[in-house]
């Protein structure tokens, strides 16, 4: 295992005390790992807290800010956070107007926000949810655990801040938030695994000629291997699943991201392959992001994630954000 | 002697459920690495220190109280999906259990029928998913049959561990449907889920406890 | 070689077509691989200029915009631009008040802008240059290459691109570059090479349990190599051969940066262990980035850059900066 | 047959040069890879496919617009070190021959000094600093010495080949002191330097179209 790091069971806390000391801007809270604005928004605003296990930097920490999240809550490694931690972040940012969670369909999110939920409910917090699951790779049924939350998170969480720091009550943004997870869809796909830091070598092994396609977010084998293919086949792959699914022509906002070890002029090179098959699909790229925002930890790959826009969902783009992710019009 | 265990024979049922994770935390992590993120093991031993170190500096007198603390720990400690499902069974034996200092048979077979359905309530998982329930279900069985029958806390803890060990065998060729295997479709299939082993190993310690307590 | 490319010889331009695609605030030219702002700055300011071999991305092409750079010229992956193509950018963006040439130090890029500085003269450009060589691995001598170029070159396009924003004149602006040079220093380390697309393979093998330390950015062996050591080691001996060169306590920008396939994560506990160094060094880090700036394409590793500040710098570095790859207070 | 080398021949000369890199493209790439940035094979691929397609787009029908016309072409199609070098080699071999139509031994050796020369003021790199010009100068030097003693142009350009090869073998043991190879200090010993490897499939080439021609 080659990473920057000390002992495996320092890297979470350690990378903490640098964003701390990275951003002034932040509260970082080196025991229960919450992520936090140094100055908190109005009193009256609905707050917004996500969270899932870390290796996915800069989601969600990185992400706090004006226009954006006002907490995250960093689980070890590919492990959803715990629900007292979930609780403490929710009860530290609630003004007084509720408080939304944003959480990526996993068993193990999903279980520990809602029990984070009922604590906060407890003490008389309102709590609204949405359950995000955007990836097409995954077959959706009432009987499986459904989609996992993958890329769509990004979006979302910039879009929902939006709303939330423009004073958007609580049942408005948990409605924009389900539609914004209604309209968008994700698809992965990975050149190599990823190698969790206590695990010490790669999640599973892919041939030198061999390439996982549906993969997630967390070193997950994906949903099936094949041959090495150039870039324009690769882009088929990843947006016929999200175009066909998402059964929309019109105006998006697009994402083309890596998965943490992949340099940007690649992302950039399938970036241009993803908007001219957009173009072909009928859909109009008005929007767009290149670059590391979901990623798993020291994997190669890349991501696509479409949102159907409409104008509400570009003024909430661009308005203002001031992140150490994604910063603009501040 | 009678056929019951007190709140020693718990704290020592969780420390050899810790020492056994930490034995086989490899083992989980691979089987976690094929089919999910290589970090049950991680998880489970994280948990399970953290239990035995919380019980270490406060010991509770009664059942209840001594299962809730250890199911609150693991809650606040595991995160991912095995913190909130092995913190409910906890939680929900305890509230079975009750305020008194020792289980019988029928007792503990109460309790972690209690367990067990909080964590089908919670997952929603059914047999054949694919989930830690495949090994758990069995065993609550294995040890109910006992109890209907007559054996002893040791019989009938050894019979359940038998039937978690079948019931994580049985996860092998299923195609998973809860969890992060569902992901994996069919490839899934061919693998053990990583929730029945642990599973096996804290009946395993659960015999063990017994037979030695006895 | 695993990539999401098409072919090898057509990375830089597929790649550029997508920066083309994904900002529409730039102007991309296809044909010279110059990447200018599609509004160019107002007639009177000095412009900057920069450009280098591809493969560093975000560097350079990422820093034009508004406050930095007016105009990048990508040359081939880890070569050098040709002189007739940085002639072409230098023409396109002067506006009449000179252009400032930001050069790598490195003998092609030296030579290739060397000429097209003779180039623009010949045509009455005013040219003035800033050779960047703050890597503290490489001795330097009268009768060497001198040191490259690394790190460095981000923070000093930053500076000038806002003192030429406010109007400062060239000879305000290469003096403020050569200050700006004389007071910076960097070290880089890797864990793995870097595969040039054209070669195919990495360009050098480092095997599992070994590191090298003193890379520079295109895949060159560093200085040495080492058994892998802990972050807090290799935090140690990045940060003391600057320390020691700098020979300098006070206020410092610092910079973190991943050689491209280093995630985040690592980048952060890095810099906290960069930062306490430094603070036991007499150097109190004021300002900071820590993200892949300029990169190796897919190099795993990181470098260090110190930069002395003054008021003067904090003002230029806290001016706003509106880039794909550096973004604030716009 | 009178000894002198036209442009018909300067055309054959970078066109076996040309495909005498696209053959030793990988080798070159392996020798920039061991002290450079690995591509050094794919520069010169670059520049001299350019320079023979320009060529024969439009074939300049005097030796110093011939030569110009391939010096212009390598400084603006190759970039890194080698393309204002090599580059500039050609440019000031132009200058020197002048707008003549054919070119002797005494006048091709004299143009390629000039480029050594040329070379020399731009890269600033003297004997034993480990790049192209410990091939080229003790190749232009051979070059010299075959005029001087009155021998034919075959004979001089196969012996400066030869003063190319072993000036590029003499580079192995040296610590680079210039270029890319130079931040490696001590490291960059036991490496022949790309540069001077290519130079010698230049003076191969130029021997063989000579030879070819005569
Ligand atoms: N819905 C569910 N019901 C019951 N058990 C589940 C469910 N989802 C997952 N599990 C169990 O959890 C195990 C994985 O635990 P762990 O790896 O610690 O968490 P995570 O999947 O969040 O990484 C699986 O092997 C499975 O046995
Ligand atoms: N200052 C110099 N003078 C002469 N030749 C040089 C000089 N610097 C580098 N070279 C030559 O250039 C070669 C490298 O060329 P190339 O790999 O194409 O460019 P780059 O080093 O920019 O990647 C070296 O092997 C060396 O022979
Ligand atoms: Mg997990
Ligand atoms: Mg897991
Ligand atoms: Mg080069
Ligand atoms: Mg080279």
């Amino acid at each position: 295992m080659k990473k920057l790091i000390n002992a495996p069971e320092d890297v979470l806390v350690e990378s903490l005390r640098g964003v701390a000391l990275a951003h002034p801007e932040l509260s970082v809270d080196l025991e229960t790992h919450v992520i936090t604005r140094a100055t908190p928004k109005a009193q009256g605003k609905v707050a917004v807290v996500s969270g899932g296990g870390s290796g996915h930097e800069p989601l969600h920490g990185g992400f706090v800010g004006v226009g954006m999240l006002d907490a995250a809550v960093a689980g070890e490694i590919f492990t959803s956070p715990t629900p007292d931690r979930v609780q403490a972040a929710t009860k530290a940012v609630d003004r007084g107007a509720g408080v939304l969670h944003i959480v990526k369909n996993y068993t193990g999110d999903v279980l520990n926000f809602e029990m984070a939920a009922e604590l906060a409910s407890m003490e008389g917090i309102e709590v609204g949810t949405v359950i995000v699951d955007d990836d097409v790779a995954v077959q959706d049924s009432l009987y499986t655990a459904g989609r996992r939350g993958v890329g769509l998170t990004v979006l979302l969480e910039k879009l929902v801040g939006a709303a939330a720091e423009e004073g958007q009550d609580l049942a408005s943004v948990v409605a924009l938030a389900q539609r914004i997870n209604g309209q968008g869809r994700s698809m992965g796909m990975a050149l190599t695994s990823c190698t969790v830091p206590a695990a010490g070598k790669p999640t599973f092994d892919l041939p030198d000629d061999q390439m996982e396609i549906g993969i997630g977010i967390h070193g997950e084998p994906g949903r099936h291997r094949e041959p090495l293919a150039p870039a324009s086949e690769i882009a088929r792959q990843l947006v016929e699943p999200i175009v066909a699914d998402l059964d929309r022509t019109g105006p998006a906002i697009v994402m083309v991201n890596g998965m943490g070890a992949t340099p940007q002029i690649e992302l950039y090179l399938m970036y241009a392959e993803v908007a001219a098959l957009l173009e072909k699909a009928g859909i109009e790229v008005v929007r767009s992001l290149v670059g590391n925002y979901i990623t798993s930890l020291d994997m190669a790959g890349c991501s696509v994630t479409v949102l159907a826009a409409d104008d509400e969902l570009l003024r909430l783009w661009d308005a203002p954000v001031n992140t150490p992710g994604l910063r603009w019009g501040v | 002697m009678t056929d019951t265990i007190g709140t020693a024979t718990l704290v020592d049922w969780v420390t050899r459920f810790r020492d056994s994770i930490a034995e086989n935390r490899e083992w989980l992590t691979e089987l976690d690495s094929a089919i999910g993120d290589a970090d049950h093991g991680a998880n489970m031993s994280r948990g399970m220190t953290a239990v035995v170190d919380k019980l270490a500096s406060a010991t509770p007198s009664t059942i209840d109280e001594l299962l809730k603390s250890v199911g609150m720990t693991l809650v606040s400690s595991v995160g991912g999906a095995s913190g909130p499902l092995y913190g409910t069974l906890f939680l929900r034996m305890g509230v079975s259990a009750g305020a008194v200092a020792e289980l019988d048979a029928a007792g503990l077979a109460a309790a972690l029928r209690a367990g067990v359905d909080g964590i089908v309530a919670r997952g929603k998982a059914e047999a054949g998913d694919k989930t830690l329930i495949d090994a758990m279900s069995p065993a609550v069985d294995a040890l109910d049959a006992g109890v209907s029958r007559g054996a002893g806390l040791a019989d009938a803890t050894a019979a359940a561990a038998k039937a978690a060990a079948a019931g994580r065998d049985s996860t092998l060729p299923l195609v998973a449907r809860k969890g992060r295997a569902s992901y994996l479709g069919e490839r899934s299939a061919g693998h053990l889920d990583p929730g029945a082993a642990s599973v096996t190993l804290l009946f395993d310690a659960l015999a063990d406890a017994v037979a030695g307590a006895s």
